[in-house]
């Protein structure tokens, strides 16, 4: 089973790397950029077969390790065609 | 007084450290692998800077999860003292000993340089060395170094007086200019509620003799190891 | 064998030929693959051998010379310093943070594989104009890796060198320098020896990075080898620092024979090399190895350049010891093979024997050659001296000068490296030379590098020679007495009869300042085919030493320190102007001979630094290089943000001049009478220009004067380079 | 116009930092899992309304400035309730 899981900055906090790139799009001349969120991205293969349990060690690698959950919120979303 | 030196897979700046208390200090101190479980026998511990697993993930994330981590939570909570600087700090706030977060500088490069730091607070054995408000020259050399936290959790920490270094200018200011990561009300060190936990991002280690041209870190390490000889005569006589 | 398969190795006829001969048939594909990795310029260094033998290598210090990963030298109390310098251009030009990253690990490697520990690092880049394409990111990229990685791992990169010149728009370089501290007796080798002692294997699993990476590093650079790009090889600082600690400790135990890093051909010239330097056969077990992926056939195994990983020959029975300590360290390791005494490799992978090749003849009948040579056909135009127009407005000259992207601090760069680190640097980047001190002695290290690939363009052999004497002169103000010299000799393709030349008489030069001035050559590097359409680089022999300071507490520093300090300039300027900073920045124009480099004079300068820096009465000492006096002078007062208030006896263009064994020092006013009489002893001319003070330096020459704020121009000098390249 | 774009290090190459989660997650008993990757998600706003354009401008992006592309691969996604 494959899962993708997105991490990224919470609102409230500062986001220099968005900011960063933002601005950088301007210099470079690209227009109609309002909005950057830069944050991370994991693809983990499970040898879980059973969508639910993957969703709970997902959860579970989410709460302990990927994201540090002061300053960032997680997502985790099973992908298709991983169930083989 | 006894320290020990956690050396992480990645720990760089552990023999600076080390040579302090040993060869500056003329202190015993002992370097202790990541998977030490037993601590009991240091009056201090220092988490050390580097870049403990590459700092890959988050900084400090991947160590904060090491079997000495929890020795550390121990130690701290039986009211030992724990130091972690640089990298250190932020295994300190991985692993949740104090509140925050540190992420990337504001210049979203490597920093190395001299900063001011004013000295928010002498009443922890961490800063009994200097005088009140003392502005200090301390180097930094991190990555992550811009500490984040809600309002909230900010207002706590000022509430609480938990605030131990500030990044200012040469006169003892707090400016934008002068603080070199973008952390969050200039923050460079804080502590503990019950103040037996400092981390800081500067590198006091690195300045403490004369011939590296800088010694305003001494007083840390001199300030500790009086206050800690103190209470282990307090103890002995009680 | 079809022709073609031989040519795209590399390989010429006659070369296939010879490996025909030495086989007694015609080589497999991993043969094949084996030799043109062994057979590369990149590893056989057969169009520059002949004449790197011309390097005075010996010398009382010297206990390792060029032949080994690096070189040693004896240090005093017990301590050897170890150190080499390494190209990483080609790699850094096509993906710069992972390049220059990737640099700095290989080097640190060859360093700490000889039982040293590193303790510091410089590199020296050259870039192309800031305008031209690409450009900025790749100078981004390359300081964001070689920060990136140095950090990570935790040795403090405290000097180096820069450069900005349209000769390298299309082929930056990206030399990188490590130096290691051992105990005298603790120095291993990549000697093997011991037929059944057993091969090892220790750090990053092989994947198809870099495949043909040394080929890659001899052919000239075009659109078609984008095509050919093998996979980019990507570091990973952090198994680095655990395989050094691992390395240092499994040397402390008695099971090591030899151990060598894999560096470019990967395991085929680390086997080769071991065995080679040993006399011995070895055979290796492919499928034992560890790899990244599925699928790799044998010679992409065998030419893998994977990064971070190590060959060890141990004792046998005593291995165990070994895989120990690496899995202490949470490494991979691995038995691939042992050595054999039939004087041959032989390679296996899934029962059959993939390669059988006799080491000695490989290695002994790699090719040679003396290449054609002649002088290139513009030189004598080029060599014409200048006219060399006066200043409108002297003091403009000199900031617009110093406000170069040539000429502008440097500072940007190396607040992006940890300098600090380890606790051991009294000087780091800023100064002439970097000063380090050794733990537990009264001594210090001082290290720099230099080469003015301008000056080597309008005369290689001037200019190697000016590379060494300025070397020895930036070690000289830290009061340094050199114990010997790395290279890193950056050319373009050796084919070309005039870069060949260029070549012979850089090396020549080169050894002309290393024989004067009595510095061994311990190690070095050849990078070729620098060019990109057929356009060579300037000859770029980038020149690194080291050298020690007896008392490293009595070091001065390179700028102004007390108002009242009185400044004397030290040595005779000819009013020289080629190749000129002054002419190159503000007239671009880049003509005349080069300024002449008198070794004699140099040395009487070096003795004279040195002893006032061991009697303690230096404050300041800067030399003069690019940009001349009043350069060294602006430059001395951006430290401490010091003014200084000078008369100097010449016109204002002497100002400007290049004139080489030359210095500014700075002393205490009770100290001038003394000072002057030790110069005079040393047989160098002294002129005591004025007095350190205020907030302007100003400058009185016999026709106009210079007044600049020196905290405005420090200003505008420290900032010029973040602005030129837009960041 | 909301999107996210996907950055990860190209297969054949190595990615330490996915090397090293999931040596992590080994050392803390963490099972099942047996590959990690580790690459990088930016969520862009867009001010393009039509998302021929939005996806011509993102990959103007992608190229310029997100990936790498000697050593990454890319992918653009239009987020779905995005297109107001
Ligand atoms: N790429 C670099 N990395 C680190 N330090 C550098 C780099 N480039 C220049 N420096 C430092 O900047 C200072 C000025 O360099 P340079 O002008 O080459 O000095 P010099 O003329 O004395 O040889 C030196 O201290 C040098 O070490
Ligand atoms: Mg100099």
């Amino acid at each position: 089973m494959r899962a993708r899981v997105t991490v990224y900055p919470r609102p409230e906090i500062l986001d220099p790397q968005g900011k960063a790139i933002h601005q950088a799009l301007g210099r470079i001349g690209i227009e109609g950029v309002e909005k950057v969120r830069a944050g991370k991205s994991f693809e983990i293969d499970l040898s879980h077969q059973d969508p639910e349990e993957a969703t709970k060690v997902l959860e579970r690698i989410c709460q302990k390790l990927l994201a540090n959950t002061v300053v960032e919120d997680y997502e985790v979303e099973l992908l298709p065609g991983g169930a083989g | 007084m006894k320290a020990g030196v956690i050396v992480f897979p990645g720990s760089n700046c552990d023999h600076d450290v080390y040579h302090v208390f040993r060869h500056v200090l003329g202190q015993e101190v002992e370097f202790l692998w990541h998977q030490e479980e037993d601590l009991a026998s240091c009056d201090l511990v220092v988490l050390p800077g580097g870049f403990s697993y590459g700092d890959y993930l988050r900084s400090g994330a991947l160590a904060a999860l090491s079997p000495v981590m929890a020795a550390v939570q121990r130690h701290a909570e039986r009211g030992g003292l724990v130091l972690g600087i640089c990298n250190g700090f932020q295994i300190l706030l991985e692993a949740g000993l104090l509140p925050g977060a540190l992420v990337p500088n504001r210049s979203l490069r490597f920093e190395c340089r001299d900063v001011w730091l004013r000295v928010e607070r002498t009443d922890l054995p961490f800063t009994s060395g200097y005088k009140d408000r003392d502005v200090v020259r301390i180097p930094v050399a991190h990555m992550d170094g811009n500490f984040q936290a809600s309002a909230s959790t900010l207002d706590d920490l000022e509430d609480s007086n938990q605030v131990v270094f500030r990044y200012v200018d040469e006169s003892g200011a707090v400016s934008s200019a002068a603080n070199p990561n973008g952390s969050a009300r200039n923050i460079a060190g804080l502590t503990n509620a019950e103040g037996n936990v400092l981390g800081m991002m500067p590198h006091p280690e690195r300045c403490v003799e004369e011939l590296l041209g800088n010694t305003d870190g001494l007083a840390l390490f001199s300030g500790l190891i009086r206050e800690t000889v103190g209470i282990l005569q307090q103890e002995v006589a009680s | 064998m079809t022709p073609d398969l031989v040519a795209s190795h590399g390989l010429t006829e006659d070369e296939y030929g010879n490996l025909c001969d030495l086989l007694g048939r015609e080589p497999t594909f991993t043969e094949l693959g084996v030799t043109s990795a062994l057979w590369s310029e990149h590893c056989s260094y057969k169009s520059s051998k002949v004449y790197l033998r011309e390097f005075p290598t010996e010398g009382p210090r010297v206990l390792q010379g060029p032949g080994e990963n690096a070189g040693v030298v004896d240090v005093g109390y017990g301590w050897v310093a170890v150190f080499k310098m390494e190209s990483h251009n080609h790699p850094s030009f096509i993906e710069p943070y992972q390049g220059a990253a990737t640099g700095v690990g290989g080097i640190l490697r060859d360093v700490f594989t000889m039982g040293a520990r590193p303790v510091a690092c410089m590199d020296a880049l050259r870039f192309g104009a800031v305008d031209a394409p690409r450009m900025r990111h790749l100078v981004d990229g390359v300081v964001r890796g070689i920060g990136g990685y140095g950090n990570c791992v935790g040795i403090p990169t405290v000097g180096g060198e820069t450069g900005f010149h349209p000769s390298y728009n299309g082929n930056i370089l990206v030399n990188a320098f490590a130096l290691g501290l051992a105990r005298k007796e603790k120095i291993f080798h990549a000697r093997a020896s011991g037929a059944g002692n057993p091969v090892l294997y220790a750090g990053s699993r092989t994947g198809r990075d870099g495949i043909h990476g040394a080929t890659m590093a001899s052919e000239s650079f075009d659109a078609e080898s984008e095509a050919k790009r093998p996979t980019v090889q990507v570091g990973d600082p952090f198994m680095e620092k655990v395989l050094i600690e691992a390395c240092l400790e499994a040397m402390g135990t008695d099971a090591i024979v030899a151990i060598q890093d894999m560096g470019a051909a990967g395991l085929t010239s680390t086997s080769f090399e071991m065995a080679g330097r040993g006399g011995v056969g070895l055979h290796l077990e492919l499928d034992r190895i560890p790899l990244r992926e599925e699928g790799l056939s044998p010679y992409e195994i065998m030419l893998s350049e994977s990064q971070e990983r190590m060959l060890l020959v141990a004792k046998r029975g005593r291995e165990e010891a070994l895989f120990e300590i690496f899995e202490k360290w949470g490494l991979e390791v691995a038995q691939i093979g042992s050595l054999t005494e039939t004087g041959k490799a032989v390679i296996h992978s899934k029962g059959q024997v993939v390669a059988e090749i006799p080491v000695g003849p490989l290695t002994d009948q790699a090719p040679m050659y003396r290449r054609p040579v002649s002088v290139p056909a513009d030189l004598e135009a080029r060599q014409v001296a200048p006219e060399v127009p006066l200043p409108e407005n002297p003091s403009q000259a000199l900031k617009d000068m110093l406000c170069s992207p040539e000429l502008a601090s440097r500072e940007w760069i190396w607040r992006q490296y940890d300098h600090t680190v380890r606790s051991n640097t009294v000087v780091g980047p800023g100064g002439d030379a970097a000063l380090l001190r050794m733990k537990g002695t009264p001594q210090g290290l001082a290290l720099t590098c230099d080469v003015n690939p301008i000056y080597c363009s309008l005369d290689p052999r001037r200019g190697g020679a000016q590379a060494v004497a300025e070397a020895v002169r930036n070690l000289a103000c830290v009061g340094a007495e050199p114990v010997g010299l790395t290279d890193c000799l950056n050319f373009g393709n050796p084919e070309n009869p005039e870069v060949s030349w260029q070549f012979r008489e850089c090396v020549r030069g080169i050894s002309d300042g290393c024989r004067a001035l009595e510095v061994p050559v311990i190690s070095g590097n050849v990078s070729f085919y620098n060019e990109n359409e057929g356009q060579s680089i300037y000859p770029t022999p980038t020149v690194a030493m080291v050298g020690v300071v007896p008392k490293v507490e009595n070091h001065p520093s390179s700028g102004f320190v007390d108002p009242g300090d009185r400044v004397i300039l030290l040595g005779t300027d000819h009013r020289e102007f080629g190749g000129a900073a002054y002419l190159r920045l503000l007239y671009d124009l880049e003509q005349g001979r080069p300024p002449e480099v008198d070794l004699e004079r140099e040395g009487h300068l070096a003795r004279l630094l040195r002893s006032g820096v061991d009697q303690g009465i230096l404050k300041t000492a800067h030399d003069l290089s690019e940009g001349g006096l009043a350069v060294a002078l602006a430059e001395a007062c951006f430290s401490r943000l010091r003014g200084a208030r000078l008369k100097f006896s010449g016109g204002v263009l002497d100002l400007f001049s290049e004139s080489q064994a030359r210095a500014v020092v700075g002393v205490d006013g009770s100290q001038v009478d003394g000072f002057l009489d030790l110069a005079d002893r040393f047989g160098v001319p002294a002129e005591d220009l004025g007095e350190v003070g205020g907030s302007d330096l100003h400058i009185e020459t016999e026709e106009a004067s210079l007044i600049l704020d020196v905290q405005e121009l420090y200003k505008e000098w420290s900032t010029a380079l973040p602005r030129a390249l837009g960041m």
